[in-house]
């Protein structure tokens, strides 16, 4: 199994989804997050005094797959969250050893 | 100063003390009392609370967290705005006589405040206190207009909306109702402002709301309230100002001013349990925001009604308002799918019109009023006819202007933001703020 | 309409008056004075901003985020179903001659208000406006017990209860102490409502509290408060609209009324500072919500007594308030376990304990008072024994009624949610609402 | 009771009464009118409000989240604490004789305020009302210069630098300019509190900024308001509060009152618009604090002027005051580095001393006024000479005692908290609560 | 040394805590996140506009562990954090290669 | 690549960010968490009812770095976060083993 952390922009966060359910995922884990990277942040002003907020919105989606659902689970979000302007985004995977369902007890991709 | 304009306003909004003077110290020559006076300062300061801080809270709260500023910041604006516009030339163009033309519109003699002065008197109160009176109800009527225009209208061309909408719509219309135009003359019952406000604001708001185009993501990206404990302060603080608003278009102390407060009350009452009923009933919960919405729609009915409806009107007129309003922010606005988005047409103009309409029937003595109309025939059938025409025009002659305007500004500079701007809110994008970290 | 009434009442309440009438235009036959009139019209909008949105905030800002909506509309919705019932019966029931059972409880003559008119008066004011400022207090005072509901009662069990409760124990304890039952001919003093009001609901608080039982996970697990900036702007609501609560109980714009709202801002100030005190000195700090709770006790407290007690009695009233409901709400209420969640007990039932004896003392001429009620003898002692009297029969038959009131309702719809319902928590379970997301 | 002090106070605070009084019913034997005390007992109401919850709701929106409880409880204290100082002794001093120091200060006849009862009278009001009425400013001023200590200075150490700063400085000034001191002898003009209260109160921050020092991160970390839309609501409830300090300064509901409020509302209105514009113009966005900080600047502008000054008056003075504030809190307070945070200085000491010295020019009946002071020559410059010295005096002797008062205070204990407590917030280090989880 | 990383319904946190103390667990880390999974969003009412909220708030749990506890906090959390009812949550388990503990500089399991 | 995750006390996060900049750092992930751990939580008190607050606000950041960094950026972490008290937080090191940028597709360590 494998996590994939994808930071997005907030008003994507639908799409992904919507992206994602033809794929069969049922469940993912959503948080709201900030961002520091090349995307400039907006200018907030308070009585006048100007300052460049560095951490952006973003929302943070972590979701464990299969390792065969892993690649078209990545490229669907690269698809469904592009907007080509800077601050898109990052897709990081990494491995997961295993994985409980609470409920039920089940283990491994059975879990999910 | 001109004596006309006192005795229409006047006999305009406290018919009814006419028919009820024994006991009270009528002012034979006009005399300054000051127990009238310390209610309508009173008043006026209520009115402007149900401005800012209640209708800024009331709409505040129901936008999604990226447009909360701009909501209360596009209140606070018309606030300023209409302030000086009025001073300039609202009060004089819809209380003034406007000789020729005073069937429609008043004149310009009192541009900029000229005559009044720390004796002038309106009845038996200083004409400042009238005025500045006047001037909150010339405030709140273009703020509920926001309600329609949420989270992607340019905040200039709101603005210059707005101030035009106020010059070429408000103060011909108050004029006409409560300045000796008309309507006035025809005997139309507007206590507090069923159709110079509610009606006027809901309709402008529709007509906005169609040439505006729907919101982006709208029935398909859920648009959660930012806050529903601001949107029942809101909902409280103009209940608690309505009083001034309905109690105070009495313009004295009085027993009209008693009986406006309690029917207002009753009314209120009545229209948000109606609400919250019906929602319980037909889709399982009740809810605060139904409750809450329900209250502004019974203050919104009573309000032509206030000084002349007794206990059953209050009564019935909350219940309809209560039931209607519901269906058509609920049900009618989905199917016909434009984006009024916190109901001014659904809440104000439908409140309104069924408020008017009632207002004709439920002042009759027989059933509990203080009397249909003087200027009419005494048969509740004409009455209702007076107040259909009253109705009427006020739709037909606002949703044109409005158009107009809307159109030319278009045309100008445009009336949406961007899309970008409007996806990333119009706190930061227009204001540089926001709520909240 | 019967002047029986017109006269209790003002005796009642403003019995002050009589002693103090030099230099006051003082109505002979009854004739509406328009400076009475503008001051009740304005404490009427004030009492009505205590309860929404006042104690909605004060009381919503204190419960845990998964049920300040639930709070908001219990509020509410207690605000629009009093208003109604008032109407209903609640007004006759507590302000007309009751005939043979007036010793206890008014009559049905004026049920739907029937006979207020235009023109009807109640001592120098319009009777419409004495109905409503009178109909604000029916709503706040159940609004009052809903502290003690928080969390976990039913909102449809909620409504039949408190619509019950202002029937069978707020109309008639009305009528008893201000509406010409036996109470008030016997002399108790309650100028703005010591036991009519607060002893009355913290009691009711008490029971419905103990047969609710406790909150789930009360003790175990934190319930951190919402937000108390909510409660904050809810303690300085309650505390400016208090000014028409006792200010306003002297019916008119008086020496009465001034003496009563300085007492009251004087009492207020003393009573937060102490709990604010105590708290620092025992506990290491001084809290925002220690002092709201404090200024709140203290408005309690000086509530029976404002328009009767001068500057002595408020100091002192203030002090003893502030530290007592300090120690209830603080030490008491764990050592015994009830789960008065917002504590209506240890406040209001408590603050207006004290408040009510105290008045029996600080009335007195010699201490600063106004004079001990005409009725009694002139000792001290006579008019402390007649104010537990007044206290101990409210505490009595306030919670054998409110406790047979709430068996039958547990018997036919249940109280208490559902555990589901209680975890997941109201404003979802039941409004289907939520805070922000 | 001494009479003297009713002439002064009646004379210095509503000369323009005198000017004016056709038509009213001049009190020439004092007399209770129901009218004037209906306005003054909603007025009092009206300015409690300010301070709470307005004035700690629009401080309170600007600070960070951890401070935000310790903000309001500021405001919340001082509210109850001036309220004792006031019966102690503050009334006496700033309005009873002073004997051989009158010139400066009043005697202390009136401590516990003595000699207050049913019966007397201030003018046609009772004077429980006028000294409550008053009672409220004294606590608003002391609250105002809460803006300059914020996020740094000791619980403690604040109470009691406001505590000494209110009997020191502001009964002393308020004796001066209201309670028949020098200034009023020399005829300053000051209507509603131009010097009393905030130039008094904006020196005072400014001075205690300085010696504070400026916050830990200042400058480097980013400090975002916790909440602007609590600013907002600060902000309009100042507004709305503002009718009562205003148009309640005129002690009665007359055409003075009434002009008051007119000017009040038209010199808001153009500062707010005028804070937006200019920020628009120069920074390229609009902001909601931006037009809250206007409709305060203007708010304070018009304080002194509001009685005597007409149309042409209040709009000049918004202009101005809208203007030279903004330049102030966003230019020059960089500039010279204090760290005034919430601008007490910037907004109430500039804005008051705009508002102090224009007064003494719109006054002129010419130009729109009343007339200027009848104690002075008939020129505007000799009356500007009078206004300017009224706030050079206030400046120079509010900035030395408490400079005093502050150096004491330091030394026996010390006026800032830890670097820790500052790091960790006020809310949690000093008041162990926090705004939400 | 492993990162557990749990999901689970808000109001079993506190009873997970109380699970996990008798281990000697001394540190984790909470989050407020949201979920999308089996369980059916709660439905809101906006002016009778029903909406079905997708995302419903979980709790997530970050825990690094010692190779030998990880068995029995697994265990723990499982058993503490179970109703029974859908939408109790996951657990997840993936690698750690290094830990510091910023305050003294410690690594390894040392500085957990 | 390896992911950072450091739980440190949130106002530490400008003078980290600060210290990151140099390194060429271009980007990173905060949020806010609650941290139970051996520093004592504060007292809050509720009407007198005093309760200790046992979870503590930490700021959480993640950063994806490449292997050759990896040590330099846990370095600047522990230094600039590092005050000496008790609550100081922990640096957690694992292993990523893909990055895409969503705006570009870039993958690896082009990526960050
Ligand atoms: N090395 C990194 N580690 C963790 N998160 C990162 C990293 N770089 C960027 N991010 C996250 O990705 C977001 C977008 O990155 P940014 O550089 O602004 O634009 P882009 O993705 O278009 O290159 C950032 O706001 C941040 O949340
Ligand atoms: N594949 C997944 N990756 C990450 N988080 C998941 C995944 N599946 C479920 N979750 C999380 O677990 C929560 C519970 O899952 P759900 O399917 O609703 O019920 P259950 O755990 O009973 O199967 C979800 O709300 C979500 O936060
Ligand atoms: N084993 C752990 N797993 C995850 N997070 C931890 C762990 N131990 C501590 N933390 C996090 O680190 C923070 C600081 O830990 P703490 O024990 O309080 O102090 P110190 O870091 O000085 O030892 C905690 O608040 C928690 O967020």
């Amino acid at each position: 199994m494998k996590l994939i952390m994808a930071i997005i922009k907030p008003f994507k966060l639908d799409e992904v989804r919507e992206a994602l359910t033809p794929l069969g995922i049922q469940g993912m884990t959503v948080s709201e997050v900030k961002g520091f990277g090349r995307q400039k942040g907006q200018t907030e002003i308070y009585r006048g005094a100007e300052y460049e907020v560095n951490f952006l919105p973003k929302v943070k989606i972590e979701l464990v797959v299969g390792n065969d659902q892993l690649e078209r689970v990545v490229e669907a979000i690269k698809t469904s969250a592009h907007t080509g302007k800077i601050g898109d985004g990052k897709i990081f995977v990494s491995d997961i050893e295993s994985a409980v369902r609470i409920r039920t007890g089940e283990t491994g991709s059975e879990a999910l | 100063m001109g004596n006309a304009k006192k005795f229409f306003v006047t006999s305009a909004v406290s018919m009814a003390m006419f028919l009820s003077s024994a006991g009270m110290a009528f002012a034979e020559e006009a005399k300054l009392d000051s127990g009238d006076t310390a209610w309508m300062l009173t008043s006026t300061a209520l009115v402007l609370m149900m401005t800012i801080p209640g209708l800024a809270m009331f709409y505040g709260g129901m936008v999604r967290k990226k447009n909360v500023l701009s909501m209360a910041m596009q209140n606070f604006a018309t606030a300023c705005l209409m302030t000086v516009l009025w001073m300039a030339i609202g009060y004089s163009l819809a209380f003034t006589d406007g000789g020729d033309l005073n069937a429609f519109v008043g004149g310009v003699d009192q541009a900029f405040l000229r005559g009044i002065g720390l004796n002038s008197l309106s009845g038996t109160i200083p004409e400042s206190v009238f005025m500045t009176f006047q001037m909150t109800f010339a405030i709140i009527t273009p703020a509920l207009i926001i309600g329609s225009l949420v989270e992607r209208m340019k905040f200039s061309a709101m603005l210059w909306f707005l101030g035009l909408w106020s010059l070429l719509v408000y103060a011909p219309i108050a004029h006409m109702v409560w300045g000796g135009g008309w309507l006035m003359g025809d005997g139309v019952q507007d206590f507090a402002g069923g159709t110079v406000v509610h009606i006027n604001a809901g309709i402008a708001g529709l007509i906005a709301a169609l040439m505006l185009g729907r919101r982006k993501g709208l029935g398909t990206q859920p648009m959660p309230p930012v806050n529903l404990a601001y949107t029942m302060i809101g909902a409280a603080l103009l209940w608690v100002g309505w009083f001034g608003f309905n109690a105070g278009s009495a313009l004295a102390a009085n027993g009209t001013a008693g009986m406006a407060m309690a029917v207002t009350q009753i009314a209120t009452g009545v229209a948000a349990l109606a609400w919250m009923g019906i929602e319980w009933a037909v889709r399982g919960k009740p809810t605060l925001l139904g409750m809450s919405s329900g209250a502004v729609a019974g203050l919104v009915a009573i309000t032509p009604a206030a000084g002349f409806v007794g206990m059953p009107g209050a009564f019935v007129i909350g219940l309809v308002a209560g039931l209607a309003c519901f269906w058509t922010a609920v049900y009618m606005k989905p199917l016909l799918g434009y984006d009024d988005a916190l109901d001014a047409f659904g809440v104000h103009a439908v409140g309104g019109t069924i408020g008017a309409l009632l207002t004709g029937i439920f002042s009759a003595v027989i059933l509990g009023g203080v009397g249909l109309s003087t200027h009419a025939g005494h048969s509740i059938l004409v009455q209702l006819w007076i107040q259909a025409k009253g109705v009427g025009f006020t739709i037909v002659y606002d949703a044109i202007v409005t158009f107009i305007i809307l159109k030319v500004l278009d045309w100008a500079m445009g009336l949406r933001v961007s899309e970008d701007d409007e996806s990333e809110g119009l706190d930061i994008a227009l204001h540089g703020e926001q709520l909240y970290e």
